[in-house]
């Protein structure tokens, strides 16, 4: 500090404080933002998920760990996210039950309540790029991951009495496109869940706010938002959306129905388009699930899956949830193709794009989960590779 | 699950019963039997120009343009893999009626009387030549109608084992 | 609807459509908000962190589950919180090393990688009421729960190569504050984490972004925010932080110093103060956490204390970090008294009030984890209970 | 840990050196023993006089009666247990020094020069009756005070077992 002499009350002259420009730009010389009611997202961190009309895509290449920040989960929804006032939003489950109910939100949370963390998934969730330059977000985007909290639909159910010669029922959202699919009345008893929270707080807006139906491990669209109704019966209703919609030929002119579950994946997200990277140590890092069960190893190549590693895998390791993999690799620099596929507790050996096609009769569609290779360059840049 | 509910006691209490005035305010699904299905009629000609009027915009002319999910097959029918309509892909003629009613149009969804969505129901599928142009439609001839597109759909067959199907 | 004759461009006239005032204010007739970059809370839910010029507090009687939505995790800072440009800001690590060395935020970034879900919480988190009238948040909601990511501290240890002589190092802050706490060397080589990722995302300003020293179970103070510089050496430093502040009176005169680990705790978050239950049947629903290791077993008791009983405790139970547990109730009407306490894996039993108090020497002051009673009277009102 | 660390390369190479001028500018920190401490020193008049204008505002004309922290014992010294200040509390005399450098005045941290901070602690050290009101403080006499509180620190015996401490 320059010697300023500054005189004081008492009359006495004491060498001055550092001067402004001394203090501009260091942290430490102001005080700074006291506590508030809510916390911020640094100004230098802007994380967005990329949007079109009918979804928006979790930036997957941001993101650390196994869980998706509740305003960066993945959207889909068919008529908008309506705006639902909780106490006049209300739970009717009716037709083959005994005892026809209505629940307020109110009433739903004093049943006792299950939480779980799982993941979530589109099952029209795959994209390529033949210029390679494609990242995550656009590849597999719509997933993501949450602690979800409601009632386990068994326990209405058994409220309602379900008859035991129900085999489907319909759920139906309270949104513009009044969306409906039937689900096997199996899963409503197995580990459904009537939720209304994520991630601790109140379900958001585009998630389903107040009630969405949870299906752990089963394709999105089957996880009815903004839940309004419950009905049970003994056949599918065969509403659009499993007719016209989320259906995949699958070869000799069939056409697959009712395909709830979410096949094993995996993506490497680091190092992934646009990143450069260096020669070196790098740590390849992914994440991986299964709506099938458990994880139970991610391998990776780092030679164009000649050769596979398994990767350390981020405990815990959940049922029908996404877990961290990563990899420790040494680059010689030298072009190559890196690659990630799960391997889930059924024995479920997650396929090349190639083999996934040749299994479908030379269809693509809906539940499109290849193995997504990136290619290093000579000069570090990261570019997509369809397998 | 079911072993955790045997667990808890038969019956909570909470929530209340629900009437069937209020259930029938909200029952408004249409089942491929047609369970569901409203009392009254409309035809082809009549959904023709409600057609005109509330979906040639978003659907095209002749509900094979679009911009937005073509309706109609129309001379490719038996033809083009890759279109997908209401006369090549749709297995069940009660899910077209099931649909417009509940989310179209799309700028005002559930706006349609039962009527009005008849007779659109009625001019779709006469339109990919499933149904004739004079006759109205109504709860008890929609469900016979055959659609081509029927026999195509399987259930799942993936056993959630290894093989990649 | 009535019936109203429209005429088409073809000159047809057919009934109209449902009337304005029939669709008013039901979301399934007007088309919600289209996808975006960001989701949104619902108008309808507040949660909010109650602040002071000091510390903000989680809303905990708000929350489901286990874990803390970022920004309702709570605040603690002595100096408010830095705006800080992540491309400006450095970790040194000097002292009794081999290798002094400066590492960017970037370069933190590209060292191997670990995530664990754990509890951060002040040891300066109790707080009772005579009237009864105090919330789970006021009481004990300096406690929050998120993935935290970043480079193990041991991984730094030995890049830098730190000294076998070196026993204590010194965290420093790059806030107002330029906070300091000295942790025992063995604390980095065990568990210590150098955090940049919060909940998937970059750590949140209030919680340290760039990055915070991490350790897991130990109290929130010696987890330095912002961190920008560790010194090894070989005494602790004595800082205001661990003399004047942090350390507790107990008894015979002795006051307490690097009392590091919090002890096991809980509390019952519902029902709970200004809830009003009804008689019947309730889930009471609350969090328990250890420092020491995972929480093996939650009690409670609705007998105000004379008989306990086993919770359900949610799976994952993770070590140092908060577990739900669920303990399933049908209330007789009579007034009585409710409480939880935790056991974890050390056998350590979490103490009433008057125990710790007896044991400190009749002090009050940090790391004060008594039970918490919650009161029901004949009309339902629920009031906290000092134990 | 110690072990997943074993199992890594012994460097990664990230990171770039710290020279001894860029660690000097940021080691602010002072041991108990002295360590860390500037040269210069500063006396209680002079510290009295800084104290009056930059910190009295927060901590009271004799730093006894607040609004914040409370730092000089005054006249209570050997009652009241419920006082913490400097005078009975803080077991190092170097903390007084470092704090204040860091730290103070809440309002313009990292403001004063050594020579203030010098004065600052003597000053306060003298109000709390633990230094003399002439002599100035520097590296060398600050870390001989001998502090009231001192041995009444111990380290925490929580064995992190079962016992309630
Ligand atoms: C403002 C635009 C718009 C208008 C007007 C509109 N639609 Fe649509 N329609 C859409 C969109 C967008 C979709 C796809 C919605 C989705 O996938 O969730 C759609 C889907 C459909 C489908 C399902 C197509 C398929 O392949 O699954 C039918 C049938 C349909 N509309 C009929 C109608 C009828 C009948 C009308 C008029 C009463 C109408 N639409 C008016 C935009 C519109
Ligand atoms: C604008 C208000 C303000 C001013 C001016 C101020 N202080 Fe403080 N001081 C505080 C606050 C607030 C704290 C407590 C900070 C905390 O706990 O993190 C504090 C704490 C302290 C402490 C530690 C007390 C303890 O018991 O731990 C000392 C010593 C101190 N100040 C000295 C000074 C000196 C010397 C000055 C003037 C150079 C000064 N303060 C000016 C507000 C102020
Ligand atoms: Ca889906
Ligand atoms: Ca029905
Ligand atoms: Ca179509
Ligand atoms: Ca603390
Ligand atoms: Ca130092
Ligand atoms: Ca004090
Ligand atoms: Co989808
Ligand atoms: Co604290």
């Amino acid at each position: 500090a320059s010697i300023v002499l500054v005189q004081t009350a008492s009359g006495k002259a004491f060498q001055a404080a550092l001067t402004a420009s001394e203090l501009a730009g260091d942290p430490t010389k102001v005080p700074g933002v006291p506590p508030g009611a809510l916390g911020t997202r640094s100004p230098f961190e802007k994380p967005v998920k990329v949007f079109s009309e009918t979804s928006s895509r979790t930036p997957l290449q941001d993101l650390q760990g196994m869980l998706t920040p509740s305003d960066l989960h993945y959207e889909r929804h068919h008529g908008g996210v309506p705006a639902i006032d909780p106490t006049k939003h209300e739970l009717v489950i009716h037709g083959m039950v005994d005892k026809p109910m209505v629940f307020t939100v109110a009433d739903l949370k004093r049943f006792p309540s299950v939480s779980r963390i799982a993941f979530l998934e589109c099952s029209g969730n795959y994209r390529g790029a033949g210029d390679g330059k494609i990242r995550p977000q656009e590849i597999c985007g719509l997933t993501s991951q949450s602690e979800w909290t409601g009632v386990a639909l068994s326990t209405l159910f058994r409220e309602v009495g379900v008859s035991p010669k129900a085999s489907w029922f319909l759920a139906e959202g309270g949104d513009a496109a009044v969306m409906t699919r039937s689900v096997p009345v199996h899963k409503g008893w197995d580990d459904a869940i009537i939720a209304y929270a994520q991630n601790g707080e109140a379900i958001r807006p585009e998630q389903g706010y107040p009630v969405r139906l949870f299906l752990p491990g089963w394709e999105g669209n089957a996880n009815v938002k903004w839940l309004r109704r419950i009905e049970l019966a003994d056949a599918p209703f065969m509403t659009r959306e499993e007719t016209s919609k989320y259906t995949e030929a699958v070869g000799g002119g069939k056409i697959r129905q009712f395909s709830f579950t979410m096949d094993a994946r995996s993506i490497i997200t680091y190092p992934s388009y646009p990143a450069k990277v260096e020669k070196g140590w790098i740590e390849i890092r992914g994440i991986a699930w299964s709506g099938r069960g458990k994880v139970v190893r991610v391998e990776v190549s780092t030679d164009a899956g000649k050769t596979w590693h398994n990767a350390a895998l981020q405990e815990p390791v959940l049922d029908k949830a996404i877990a961290a993999f990563r990899y420790l690799w040494n680059w010689d620099g030298n072009p190559t193709e890196i690659m990630s596929r799960t391997v889930d507790e059924t024995g479920y050996v997650q396929p090349f794009l190639k083999q996934l096609v040749a299994a479908r009769g030379g269809n693509m569609g809906y539940h499109f989960n290849p193995v997504t290779a990136w290619y290093l360059q000579q000069d570090g840049q990261v570019l997509f590779k369809s397998t | 699950s079911l072993a955790d509910t045997l667990s808890q006691p038969a019956r909570f209490g909470f929530g209340r019963p629900a009437t069937e005035a209020e259930i029938a305010m909200l029952d408004i699904d249409v089942r491929p039997d047609g369970q569901g299905l409203p009392t009254g009629e409309g035809n082809a000609a009549e959904g023709k120009a409600i057609y005109a009027l509330k979906c040639a915009g978003c659907h095209g002319a002749t509900g094979t343009e679009g911009p937005n999910d073509r309706l109609v097959v129309g001379d490719t029918i038996k033809g083009a893999r890759r279109i997908r309509a209401i006369g090549n892909y749709w297995p069940h003629a009660t899910t077209v009626f099931d649909y417009i009613r509940r989310a179209m149009p799309f700028n005002q969804p559930g706006s349609l009387t039962d009527r009005e969505v008849y007779g659109l129901t009625a001019y779709l599928l006469h339109a990919n030549g499933l149904w004739d142009g004079k006759v109205a439609l109504n709860a008890k001839n929609l469900p016979t109608i055959k659609m081509p597109a029927r026999d195509k759909f399987v259930p799942d067959d993936r056993t959630d084992g290894p093989e990649i199907k």
